[in-house]
């Protein structure tokens, strides 16, 4: 495609865009009706006429709330993509105006009036209108196929998160499971983009974090082992209705920076982000990935992933959605969770890159002892009878 | 749900295709998937019969739990096996590996 | 029957919903151009040589090797810890020889990866 | 009824998935995609798990097999991998179809022909708490040999792993 160079070229393109926005609807409206049918929305009350709507507004909010208590609002909106989404560009953009500040600069400014708060907005326009580079020698099916795959490998985890007793997408009794299960499939992506790629730096920051991944994934499981325990059930609702006299991380502070130090590594966040370190390594893994596939990886799977650890860790150590009663559940859930990102994001100004040795020697010689440790004290404390596992 | 004869003609099919590959194959890692391929369909059919049970039992999955641990087993030390394999003939050939026949 | 999983199936479908539109959107509108240096694969500005999938150094192997077994004892130990109370002070003795067991091997690959002359 | 359908539909997807990447899995020519349609097969046994009340044992699988040893698997894979790579055939490979279909014939005559094949499942599934139990009561001895194995099975890897410099 050429430049724009006249007023018909231009109107070409925005012909073209609503071309493909509308090929978009129409596949969203297949892909709705089909939702549809799998979950049963057709008991809802039947869609009612616009004359309806003026004579008896009250209709309209039971159209609503009809609709909001089926399982693909929950999926599309509120705990689900949407909302994740919305947090991982606010997050994002809190991240470069935090960073901004510690090393006293303005951070973006321009798009938006104030502070440049429409920045994700037009980092994502921007990188529509990239070209998707395929390296010559590469795999061409497994080179595309990774954006997507990280984009639904990081989805599938939040259906299990909960953010209040109410709003949750998939009530598991294997909560934890599954997110252990679904965490366990980034070590293959990351190979697959790394063999895929035919390019060094790609090859060796994948390896690079491959061996983080799977150092950090062990004493990261262990850590929850014992809220687990505490609260005797996988389902993550159980771990914190069982929080409701005192928080977890009263009792496992060990557990909980063991946890938070994990996520860190796991997410590849600094000061473990030597996989994909820019000054070494070129971006590392995703040295190849250029436009929208850079920004799928980077800029939403990334943040979706933090949303991820934050909440897990709001979950299993802080109480959840658990406060006083004068605000909703939700809120506090969001507020603790934003706090832990903001945890999570800080390091970044402050703390030098990790050595991939010294790194990997203390995921499995620190990190893991240390989560054993946990376990074993975990035991003394529910035989000695200072926690009840499943009191409520 | 479906009969418990459907999951033991996939067990079937499964092991059948690792047969298969252990026959026809000498090239050491596709053997390796074909014993993971038979195991699998060994568990497939301890937790079936188990289900199956006219009364409620979980003996399947824990012994299906005990054949995947030592799957993972049998994977380190069968993909180290392929690893010195492939340092002393630079290929992982199972054909090749002969001296030992008198 | 597995409603919940079927659940975060359907979750992780409509990521594929939302990404697969943002791959496609730049195939339409942005500018393509045909270039030798382009398409060729990042060294630093070099000419690339040689094949990008090179043999690597295995130093770490060890902890791939450590990794799949330690999976392994923290699902065992996840159906421990999930039926505590039911199987009571016999149970964690039989747990606690099973994880003081899965030490040794540890201690020997932390032992073995930290010589780098043997790798 | 509609769910009965449903759990149908899933179960003859899950039979395609897993048999195709299973035959995948040997025959696919680039065996790096050979190790990923084997990763693809585990997760569509896991998925039968999932159909049987298993969830528990369904996580497991994805967590050990596909999250471990198929990541181990693909990793020495790629490490032994070369470019140009001609792969023997031990075997006639029209006589090792004909040993298998003799096989395949044999068990699913077996299955086939025995009444046990149309039992119906009970109503309840047992919780998965009683895996815990069970291992830890009823198996502690495997417990405790099953440390011993992964133990020996990781300190033999490693020692023929390393290349042997003293």
């Amino acid at each position: 495609m050429t430049q724009i160079r006249s007023f018909s070229d231009f109107l070409i393109r925005v012909i073209k865009i609503v071309a493909v926005l509308a090929i978009i609807g129409g596949i969203f409206v297949v892909a709705t009706s089909f939702l549809q049918i799998m979950f049963g929305m057709s008991e809802l009350p039947l869609p009612i006429s616009p004359s309806d709507l003026i004579t008896n507004p009250s209709a309209l909010i039971s159209l609503l709330t009809g609709l909001m208590d089926t399982d693909f609002f929950r999926i599309s909106v509120f705990p689900g993509f949407t909302f994740v989404a919305l947090y991982g560009a606010i997050a994002g953009l809190w991240e470069r105006k935090l960073l901004a500040k510690m090393q006293m600069r303005v951070g973006p400014l321009y798009a938006g009036k104030v502070e440049g708060v429409l920045q994700p907005i037009a980092d994502v326009l921007k990188l529509l209108f990239k070209e998707l580079i395929t390296p010559k020698g590469a795999d061409r099916f497994l080179f595309g196929l990774v954006p997507v795959l990280t984009v639904v490998i990081s989805t599938a985890a939040i259906a299990v998160i909960p953010v209040s007793e109410h709003w949750v997408i998939a009530q598991s009794d294997f909560g934890v499971l599954v997110i252990f299960a679904v965490l366990g499939f980034f070590p293959i992506t990351v190979l697959i983009t790394a063999w895929s790629s035919n390019s060094k730096f790609p090859f060796i920051g994948g390896l690079r974090a491959l061996h983080q991944m799977v150092a950090y994934e062990i004493p990261l499981i262990l850590s929850t082992l014992v809220a687990v325990m505490y609260s005797g059930s996988l389902n993550l609702i159980n771990i914190v209705n069982a929080q409701s006299t005192y928080w977890f991380i009263l009792f496992a502070p060990v557990s909980a920076i063991v946890f938070f130090i994990c996520g860190l590594a796991e997410m590849e966040r600094s000061p473990y982000d030597l996989p994909e370190a820019e000054s070494e390594l070129a971006s590392g893994w995703l040295a190849e990935y250029s436009g929208m596939n850079f920004g799928l990886i980077l800029g939403i799977a990334v943040y979706i992933k933090v949303y991820i650890f934050s909440a897990l860790f709001t979950i299993f150590f802080l109480g959840g959605w658990l406060g006083p009663n004068f605000l909703p559940p939700e809120f506090w859930f969001i507020l603790k969770t934003a706090i832990v990102t903001t945890m999570i994001l800080l390091p970044r100004g402050v703390l030098p890159r990790s050595k991939i040795d010294v790194l990997l020697r203390q995921g499995w010689a620190r990190f893991l002892l240390l989560a054993i440790v946990n376990i074993f004290i975990a035991i003394v404390l529910i035989q000695a009878g200072v926690i009840v596992p499943g009191a409520v | 749900m479906e009969p418990l004869v459907n999951y033991l003609l996939i067990s079937v099919a499964l092991f059948t295709i690792g047969v298969y590959g252990l026959v026809t194959k000498r090239n050491a890692l596709r053997m390796l998937f074909a014993i993971e391929i038979i195991i699998n369909s060994a568990t497939l059919n301890f937790v079936a019969f188990s289900r199956f049970l006219s009364t409620p039992s979980i003996t399947g999955q824990s012994i299906a739990m005990f054949a995947i641990a030592l799957a993972a087993a049998e994977a380190a030390v069968g993909l180290a096996i392929i690893l010195v394999t492939f340092r002393l003939k630079n290929d992982v050939d199972v054909s090749e590996l002969k001296e030992l026949r008198g | 029957m597995g409603y919940d999983i079927f659940l975060v199936i359907m979750t992780a479908g409509f990521g594929l919903l939302a990404a697969v539109p943002m791959l496609i959107l730049p195939k339409l509108l942005a500018p393509k151009s045909k270039n030798l240096a382009k398409e060729a694969p990042y060294e630093c500005g070099n000419i690339p040589s040689g094949s990008g999938r090179i043999s690597f150094m295995m130093q770490y192997y060890s902890y791939l090797l450590m990794f799949v077994v330690f999976d392994v004892m923290a699902m065992f130990l996840f159906a421990w810890g999930v039926s505590y109370l039911a199987t009571g002070l016999i149970g964690t003795i039989i747990i606690s020889i099973f994880i003081l067991v899965m030490l040794i091997p540890m201690a020997f690959t932390l032992f073995h990866a930290g010589r780098r002359e043997l790798w | 009824m509609g769910a009965i359908d449903l759990a149908d539909i899933v179960f003859y997807i899950l039979a395609i998935i897993t048999l195709a990447s299973a035959i995948l899995a040997l025959e696919a020519k680039e065996i790096v995609y050979g190790a990923l349609a084997l990763a693809l097969s585990l997760l569509g046994v896991a998925g039968f798990f999932i159909l049987l009340d298993a969830t528990f044992l369904a996580m497991f699988q994805i967590t050990v097999y596909v999250g471990a040893i198929a990541v181990l698997i693909i990793f020495t894979v790629m490490l032994v991998r070369r470019e140009k790579w001609v792969e023997k055939e031990g075997v006639n490979r029209v006589a090792g179809i004909f040993v298998t279909l003799l096989v395949a014939l044999g068990m699913g005559l077996v299955v086939l022909q025995s009444n046990i094949g149309q039992r119906v499942a009970s109503k309840e599934a047992a919780s998965f708490t009683q895996i815990g139990v069970q291992i830890l009561s009823l198996y502690w001895p495997v417990i405790i040999i099953l440390s011993l194995v992964l133990s020996a099975a990781v300190i033999g890897a490693i020692a023929l792993a390393k290349l042997d410099r003293g």
